[in-house]
Parts: C-alpha cells; structure tokens; sequence
C-alpha cells in the first residue's frame, strides 16, 4: 500500500464519490486551480459544468449549494477557511440545517461542505479560527473533523452519500500528514468514534489535529507506565456517546482536548456529556485542554501560546493521575 | 400574445383560492384561531397568479414570508395548507412549519421562508440543479421590495448572469418592508434598474394586471428554458392589509400609510380589473367567474372543515425529521 | 415605586443612556414605529438623525455599527430576531469580535446588540431560536440574557456604557413581565450572577426565561422542604464563576437550565465549568435541562415539547435529590 | 484641475514607499523571513497613493488583505508596518494583527482586512459617524473586483446611497481575485456600473495614471464632504506578483495568467509613468525623484533593521487586548 497525504485522501474521495455518482458537482472559490490541492485535476475529469469556480459570495454559492441539492443535485461546497462560513451563516443554519425539519420531512439536503480550519502559523485570527463549536447547537447539521488521512477519505464519502448537510473540517496543518489507507471502497461511518490508542489510565479525547499531538504524548508516556487511551470521536455529530462513556468506564479519568476555545467549545460540550451521563465513572474532573479564550494571534510566539499542544496535554494528563 | 380561454380562467381561480383563503386566515388569525405570525399578501394576487400561470407543473419556485399566495397559484391544495397554518398533523409539514414554511415538493414549491432574501440563492441554486442534471425546468424566485436589499439578492444575481442559470427573479414590490417605506431605504425608484449591475433584462410590470404579468413571465420563462439566463420582473403592487396580522393592536392604525393610499390602491383590484377585462374583451361569461367564485368558496369551507377536524400532531413526533 | 415592564424598561434604559451620551444613536429594522415597543417613541425625543430605520440588510448595518464605533460613535443596533444574527455573522465574529485584539488593542468598539430571542408561541423555527450559544466561542463579545424588567434596565445600561461589544438578548416573552425598578440611576454591572433565590439543597442555575421557571418550580419545591438555590447568571460572557462555584460548594448538587439547546449550548459550557472547577464539590452529576436538539417546530404541542418547561425542572430536580 | 508640485511630490512618494516596501515584504517573504500570508499589490499604486492625496488625516480609510499600499499611501510608517509584519512587539499591532490586520487609528487607518467584502460596511458605518459626531471627516474604502461580487457591496452602497453618507468607495479591479479572471465570475465588464443600482455616480479610471486617479477622487471626496453622498470608483489596474507571495510554489508558473499579459502592464507601470509626466511637463526634475528614491530606501533599510532588531512578543502578552 502507498503511503497518501491528508490532502490526495480528499482528492480521491471526490474523485471516487464524483465517478459514482453524476449528480454530485464541486463548486467553491478557486476549485479549479486549487490552493490547497483538495480539488486539484477534478476540473480536467469532470469538466467545468461540475467543478465550478464561484464568484466570492458566500452566502450567495452556500445558499446555491442549498437549493440545488433541494432540486435533486448532490453539491459538494468548498468554503476555503472556515471563518469566511461566517459569510454564509445564514444558509447553513436557518436554510440547510432547518429545511427538512420545517418541511415536514419533505425536504431532503445532501450537502456536503467542506472548509479549512485551525491555526497554520501565521494566518491570523479570520484565517485560523477552529469554527465548528458554532454548529453544534444547530440541530440538522452533521460536524465531522477528520485527524488523519484514512478517516478523511472514508469520513468524506460517507458525508458525500449522506442525504443530511454535513460540514467536514479539514486542518490546515495536516495537509501533508501520510498513511497508509485500505485499498477499494474505503468508507468510515459518521457517528462511529476511534479508539486510535488503547489505554488504561485515562481517556483522551482529542479532536482533529488534537489527536496526532495527544498520540504523541500518550507514546512519550507509555515510557513511564502511564496508558493513555487516546479516543477521537471523528464526527462531533452525531457524537459517539456510548464508546466515550464505556472508555470512561473502563479508565474512571478523562480529559478533552480540542484546539477550539474552552468557553462554548467543543470541549466543554463532551466535558459535559461526560459529567452528566457517566459521573459514576469518574475518579476526578473532567479537564479541558483547549486554545486560549482570545482570538488566533499572528506572531509565531504567541499563537504557539494561544494553541492547545502536547505540553498542556501532558501537564493535564499528569495533573489528572496525580503524576 | 394571444392568452386561451382555459388558461384566463386558471389564472382567475388562482387570484380568487388566494383571495378568499387569505381573507379567511387573516379571520382566523385576528380571532385567535391560528397561532404564530401571519403575512397575507391580498390585493397582490396579480403577480403571482401571473406569474405561474407561465409555469410548468415540473417547474419550481421559492418563495417569502408572505407566502399564501405563490404557494396556492403554483397549486397548493387549500387543505394542507390550512391545516399547516393550524398546526396540525394533516399539513403539509405536519405542523412543524407553520405560515412561513410552507413546502410542496411535489408541486415544485421548495418554500416559503421566515428570512427575508434567504430565497435568492436557494432559487438560484435550485436552477443550477437543471443544468447540472440537464433538465429543462425552470425556477422562479418571489420576493419583496425589502429584500432586494439584502446581499443575497446581489451574490444571487450576479451568480445566475454569469452561470446563464435558468431561473426568473420576481420582486414584488408593494411599497412597505414592514412599516418601513421602500423608498427611505432603497437607493432606486425601481428595483428593475438593478438589473443593469448584472447585465441582465429587468422590467416594471404592472403587478395588478394579470395579464401584463403573464406576458412577462411567459417571456423570461422562455429565455430561461431555452438557455439565455436570468430575468428581473419587477412587479408594482400593494398590500391591503398589514404587514402582520393584528399589527394594529401594537402600532394603532394609520401609523405608517393613510387610508387614502389604501383606498387608492383597492380601486385597482386586480380581480376587479380581470373582471372588467373579462366583459368588455367578451371572453368570458360573468356566470363563469362566478361559478369559480363559489367552487373556490366551496373548497375553501372544505379546507377550513378539514383543518379543524384534523388532529394536532403527538409530542412525541417533535424528534422526527431533524435527519433523514 | 411604580411596576414596569421589561418592554418598558429597555425603553427606560435606551431614553436615560441617549440622554446622557449624544454620541449614542438606534438603529435596526422598523426602530422608528418599534414593532415589540422598546424603541417607541425615541424618536420624537432624539429625532432621526439618532434613530434610524435601515433597509433589509444585516449585514451591511451591523457592520455600519462597526464602523461607526471604531470612528468614535456608540450605537446601539436592533436586530430583530435573534436568528436573523445569522445573516450578519461575519460582522459580529470576525469584525466585532477581533478587531480590537487584531489592532493590539487600538481598536475601541463599543455597540451593544440588541435582539429577541426564544420561543413565544408558534413562531417557528427561524423565529424562536435561542442563539447565544453560537457566540460563546467568539472571543471578544459580553453576552447578556436579563430575566427580569429590573435586570434588562441595568444590564443594557451597563452595555451601552461598556467598550467592548455586547449582545443583549431579550426574550419575546418576557415582554409584559412586571416588576419595580428602583428609581434614580440604576446600573448592574456584567459579570455578576444574582441569587435570586437562596437554598440549600439544590443549585439551580438558570439562564434567561428560565429565570422565573425556575422560581416558580422552587417556590412549589419549598412547601415540600426541599430548598432550592436558584442563580441567575445574568450574563454568560464573562461570567461569575466564582458565584457559581460558591453556590455549589455550599449545596453540593448543580442543575443548569437553559432554553438553548443541549449540544454545545450554554448549559454544556456551564455544566463543564463546574464538572471541572467544583468536582469536589459535587455529590451528583451535573444535569442539564434544555431544550430539545431539533429546530424550534411551530405547531403548540410541539413547540411546548421542545422548550425546557416547569415540568421538566422540577423532574431533575427531583432526580439529583433522589427525591 | 492643477496639481502643486508639493502634492505631486507626495503622490510620487508615496508610490516609491509602496513599491519598495512590497518589494522587500516579497523577498523576505519568500526567504522565509516572514510568517503567513502576504498579499503585495505591486503595480497598483497610483490607486493607493493618488485616493490618499485626496485625503485629510482627519479622514478615514479601510483596507484589505492586500493592503500596505492603502496604508503607506495614508501616512502609515514603514517601521512599525515592517515591525508587525515581521510579528514584532513594536509593531502596529504589537504583532497581534500581521500582514492582513495592520491598523493606524491615530492616521485613520482602519484597518486592512482578511475577509473579502468586510471593509464596505465598516467603511460605510465611519462614515455614518462623521454624521452623527457632526463632523466633516470623509472615509473612504478600498476593495478588489472580486469583493464587488459580496453582498455587503449591495448592501453597503445602498445603505450610504440613502442616507446620503460622506464615503467613497474605491474598487481596485486587477482583474483577478485569487486566480479567478474577474470575467468569469463577474457579470459586468465595469464595477463603476453598478453604481446605477444605487442612484449614485460611478467612474472608470485609469487605476495605473496616479494624477487621474486623484483628480476623480478629489471630486468624490469633496461631493462626500459636502453631503451629497457617496460615489463609486473603479480604478483599473493589474498586480504584478501572484495574489499571494509564494503562490507559484503550489500553482507553478503561469497557471492562470500569461507572461505576456503580465508584461504588457508592467510596460503601463504607474511610476514610470509619473516620471514621464514630471520629464514632459518640466515641472519636477529627475533628481528631485531620485532624492524621494533613495531617502525611501533609506527609510525601508531603517524599518527592516527596526523589525528585525525587534523583540518578540512574550507568551503572556497573548491574553491582553481582547477587551478594554
Ligand atoms: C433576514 C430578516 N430580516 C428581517 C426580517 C423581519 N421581516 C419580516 S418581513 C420583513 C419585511 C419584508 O419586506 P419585503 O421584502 O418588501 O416583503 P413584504 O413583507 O413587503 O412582502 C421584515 C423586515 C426577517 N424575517 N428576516
Ligand atoms: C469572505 C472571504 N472569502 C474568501 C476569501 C479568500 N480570498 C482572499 S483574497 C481573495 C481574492 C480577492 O479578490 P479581490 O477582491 O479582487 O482583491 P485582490 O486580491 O485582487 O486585490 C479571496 C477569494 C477571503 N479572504 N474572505
Ligand atoms: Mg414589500
Ligand atoms: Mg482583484
């Protein structure tokens, strides 16, 4: 098996999804030359008619994406960083999320957005910014932030051929991140958490790029005896309550990490689903490591300060354990 | 353009359904029968039932708040709606929508919408979808003098001008966003001038003739069915009644526009007129117009019986349709 | 003292602050006529230089009162219905919100937003949503949610004086709630929660409308023995956690109610914080009571199922006393 | 209209600033030196510096993500730029902002901007102020062709065409917006013809002719500050670079755009064409631009040895100014 960067898992995933099915269209600013390289080549396969370069109109295209999946299409809307979803807010959450609901079921929404998120160095705070805790409490929309490039390939067909609008966060700083990814048809359901290491001491739940740097911790600390189960939920909604609560259960300790803020974030909503529903478990406070309550820094040293990393991790780990 | 007896006629019913079911849910609003916000849009009958009228069955609009009228001349059954306007579990959304959510996705109806302007893209969308699945059909999108100043109507616009989408923006413009006047907040005297940014035709359409609006939206139908973009039909109209129903009780009335300009504008029914065209063209008999008259009043006490009879929905369905 | 009501009050508080500050002024949709009456008659006070009714445009005006605040004015900014903040997202988030921190502090913006929020009777999805949720996670914004006449009065002067952008969210029920107001100049300041009933047994935090849910759901508790706490946060951004944490210390049982949703909503946020600052406080798990994770339905039976009522307070309450 | 030499002086200044100082932001950048993204708009000064001329310091600017021209050109100091850029302490914004968010209150500079259209209402609302704080300050506000394409264009246009506000709106059509050729996602060939859709005046300028430049802007300006409302602009011009530093790295050479076209405007070059002018009308002599030359470059040399020597931000400055 080769080895597939983060970035050509998605390329693939719309290539396949893009084969399989003709009434699904990419459509976003630039996907046809393609900054990052998600969209790279699609235009060349595919044609112009289904990979469509839009004027800089968020709400304009995201509103497009709504109404033509409503028609019978399946878009695939590309937001380049997620904070410009700020554009666009409108369409995702009174129009995307609440159309189905409204109609009485009548409506069906097969969309599928996906945008860049997180800090990269150096983008400051409107091109860096973690956006999804914004999403959760809108009932009709899915959230998937893939960590690694297999999840992101089978997490991005799924949210393809899901008939719900899906937002799928892709992090800036993984584009380059390789795996190996299971040859054929390689589909990883929405709603289905990842126990990406097995422990026995506490559970970490780490979310998107979170989760290489809680590995990495939970590698450094195996050195010491210290089993560190690392839990990546792969889609906040649905969230897969029941393998966080039995992880739980098993390690009585757990500690969210997530690069979104602490206030409203979506730290604080697992945190708090841990708290309520598996309080029995817990042998102490469910701790959150997230980013600073401030807005995403420019200058190098600073947003290093403001972003969760694997020394919070640690310290939080540690300070758990009593180690 | 020469316009045949069945379809004058079609266009009739659609203005007196519109007329007597709004007439009926402002009652029912104003005697606490019905809950929640509601918008009717009588005295603006033209421009939708002219509108439609030049409209394919596979065809599909969006449309506003105010949304009775478009819904019922793309031929919503009076029924569901009403039902859906009581909340009940026989309406066309089950009673999750309400007035302003109204959806017939058989009909081509993919809505009426609480956010203003929020139609724009959604239309414009919807005929991106006929050209990425190769169908002919066509979409129209209504919306109102108010909303022509969201930025939804500029990204929506330019985005159909430049992709040639097959879709037909109808602005109504009946002088109020609420109890705001449209030209204090609106930059033009005509919202079809705005057409110029997009390079695109744009008209004024007497929005209480029929038959003017017929002609319209015949020929932008046509250029968006054969490929050649998008259209802006400006319809001049006028609202009746308030912006909501029982406006009075919390503004007074006369706040905001004079009985005489009311007045004014109800001497140009646009039932009357069609009326009127009916006699002096000789196409159509007085007995016929009537005879719509009471079939529409006859379905109308069926809609209102139905609606009543039917049952509320179960709280237990309130977690049904978030997903599919 | 006379009774007036929350309607009334906001009146109050917008008459005494444009009195005070020429450099404050109205604007919004349909400010002049006042649909909900907050506004009424300041126009004839201040005339139309000072309140002005703005097109159908949130976005565009609300970034007016961006700008118009960092050039040295300090509006005040209706947006009607709290989820038609959707359409001015990116004013708020990325503009509002991080202007400040981005100029390094050069940046002064002082707005106050306010709007109407919540379930008041059929009015359907896209016009009961309790949206501050979504902004809890945007650094750079107070948010407020006052529950009584006395509270709005205080807390909107307090945000009209404040430097910093403040959402005041005004729930469209509350509207003719009564309540005397102490005369004279009355300000309550952001960031202190209010105990607006002491007890015991139980801390029952409740946001917003929730507020006099809530001490009906005590007082009826109260003829049983059971002693319910019931603090009012006031505002969620910043909040008192401190007062929070105190309560739960002394009661050692936290319920959070809100009329948000249950993910990622404010009760989340709340419950977390306690679940990680004030474990050792906690005889029980923190229980959320919110309300539904679907868009707001119109029809009355669904509406009152969806929304966190008396019923389902007193049942959790019950629940954590096991009583 | 007659332009003093002094002020003609200034414009050229301000261009010679602007062209060095993005010429070394791009080397710098593509050494590395520099973290982010940077946007430089070599090749479009004579907008920048002939809007500017028109300007008091009292009035007001906002800006974009390609925004160092705007703010040189508005007095900005290339030290405290240069010190930001490079996320220095001492910078404009204490190395909070960058590149994308340099602000100057002190020099009405409100501030470049990473999200395209954002500048339009904030522009409009500065204006709003001067009214309300009845004073005669103006603002102006930048933005590209593809932010024309952004509802808050509409919606900001509309807002200061009503309300008859003190701002001009200067549309710098490169051409392109990203890689996108602006024809292809632009449904007019002029932005300036949108201004019809707002009742106000619109022009087509030679974006890369600094006197044009001023002389329509000194017109709009003074129509702003004489309260007859705002004007839009269009000033017509190219970059030279990519529309990011660095972009070839993953796009390759000539992805979107031909060496040809790209040597076609450099032959237009804004300052070359100012020395020829100065050459022509014998008002300005050679060394007299030479002397702004090198004392700019002495100043750049000055700012990049003031960033560098900078210090850093400490880690715990990060939780200040988020309030006041
Ligand atoms: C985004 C948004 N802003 C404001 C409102 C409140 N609102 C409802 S209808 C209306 C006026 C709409 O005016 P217009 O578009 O002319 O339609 P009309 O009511 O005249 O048919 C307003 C402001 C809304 N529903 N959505
Ligand atoms: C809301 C938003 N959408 C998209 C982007 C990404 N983006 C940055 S610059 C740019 C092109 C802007 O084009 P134009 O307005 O013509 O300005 P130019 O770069 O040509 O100066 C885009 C799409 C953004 N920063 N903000
Ligand atoms: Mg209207
Ligand atoms: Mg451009």
């Amino acid at each position: 098996m080769a080895m597939t960067t983060y970035v050509q898992a998605i390329n693939e995933a719309l290539r396949e999804e893009m084969e399989r099915d003709p009434l699904t269209f990419v459509m976003g600013e630039d996907v046809v030359l393609s900054a990052f390289g998600a969209t790279k080549g699609l235009v060349d396969r595919f044609g112009p008619e289904r990979v469509r370069n839009t004027p800089i109109a968020e709400a304009g295209f995201v509103g497009a994406a709504v109404g033509a999946a409503m028609a019978g299409t399946r878009p695939i809307c590309e937001v380049e960083f997620a904070s410009f979803f700020y554009c666009a807010f409108d369409q995702v959450c009174n129009q995307a999320a609440k159309l189905r609901y409204m109609s009485g079921g009548q409506a069906k929404l097969p969309i599928t957005f996906r945008c860049v998120y997180g800090a990269m160095g150096g983008a400051a705070a409107q091109h860096s910014e973690t956006v999804y805790a914004q999403f959760l409490s809108v009932p009709g929309l899915k959230i998937v932030v893939p960590s690694s490039p297999s999840d992101v390939k089978g997490l991005l067909k799924s949210a393809i051929r899901d008939d719900n609008p899906v937002i799928v966060f892709e992090h800036g700083a993984l584009g380059r991140q390789r795996e190996e990814i299971p040859p054929g048809e390689h589909l990883v359901p929405l709603g289905k958490a990842a126990i990406k290491r097995p422990g026995d001491n506490i559970t970490v739940i780490a979310i998107g790029a979170m989760v290489p740097k809680a590995l990495r911790v939970a590698e450094k600390l195996a050195g010491e005896n210290i089993s560190v189960e690392v839990l990546d939920p792969r889609t906040l909604v649905p969230l897969d309550e029941e393998a966080i609560l039995r992880s739980v259960e098993k390690t009585n300790r757990a500690i969210v990490v997530d690069e979104g803020h602490l206030r409203g974030g979506a730290a604080s909503d697992i945190a708090a689903m841990i708290a309520e529903k598996g309080f029995d478990f817990l042998d102490g406070p469910v701790k959150r490591v997230t980013s600073l309550d401030v807005p995403i820094p420019f200058s190098p040293p600073l947003e290093k300060a403001t972003i969760a990393d694997e020394g919070r991790i640690e310290a939080a780990i540690r300070e758990a354990l009593g180690a | 353009m020469d316009i045949g007896k069945d379809l004058l006629l079609e266009m009739y019913r659609a203005m007196v359904r519109i007329r007597l079911f709004e007439g009926k849910v402002r009652d029912l609003a104003t005697a606490n029968e019905i809950p929640g916000f509601v918008h009717v849009s009588i005295g603006e009958e033209a421009s939708a039932a002219g509108v439609c009228a030049a409209l394919r069955k596979t065809d599909r609009i969006t449309s506003t708040h105010r949304g009775h009228g478009h819904l019922i001349a793309k031929g919503g059954r009076l029924a569901e709606m009403m039902a859906e306007i009581y909340g009940k579990r026989t309406g066309y959304c089950k009673g999750k929508g309400g007035s302003m959510h109204i959806v017939d996705f058989n009909l081509g109806i993919l809505g009426a919408n609480g956010i203003v302007g929020a139609g724009l893209p959604i239309a414009t969308g919807s005929a991106l979808a006929a050209v990425i699945a190769k169908r002919d059909d066509v979409t129209v999108c209504f919306f109102g003098d108010g909303a022509s100043n969201e930025g939804t109507f500029h990204e929506s616009l330019n985005l159909a001008a430049i992709w040639k989408l097959p879709v037909v923006y109808v602005c109504e413009n009946n002088g109020f966003g609420e109890f705001t006047p449209m030209q204090t907040v609106t930059s033009v005297k005509d919202i079809a001038v705005r057409a110029q940014a997009y390079g695109i035709p744009g008209y004024v359409v007497d929005g209480n003739d029929v038959l003017e609006v017929y002609r319209y939206a015949s020929e932008a139908v046509a250029r968006a069915r054969a490929g050649e973009g998008p259209t802006l039909l400006e319809c001049k109209t006028y609202r009746w009644e308030g912006h909501v129903v029982g406006e009075q009780a919390f503004l007074g009335s006369g706040a905001y526009r004079t009985e005489q300009e009311i007045n004014e504008w109800k001497a140009r029914c646009p039932l009357v007129r069609f009326q009127k065209f009916a006699a002096e063209s000789g196409k159509i008999d007085a007995a016929e117009l009537k005879r719509i008259e009471e079939e529409t009043a006859a379905e109308l006490d069926a809609a209102v019986k139905f609606a009543r009879e039917s049952p509320l929905p179960a709280p237990s369905e309130v977690a049904e349709d978030v997903y599919v």
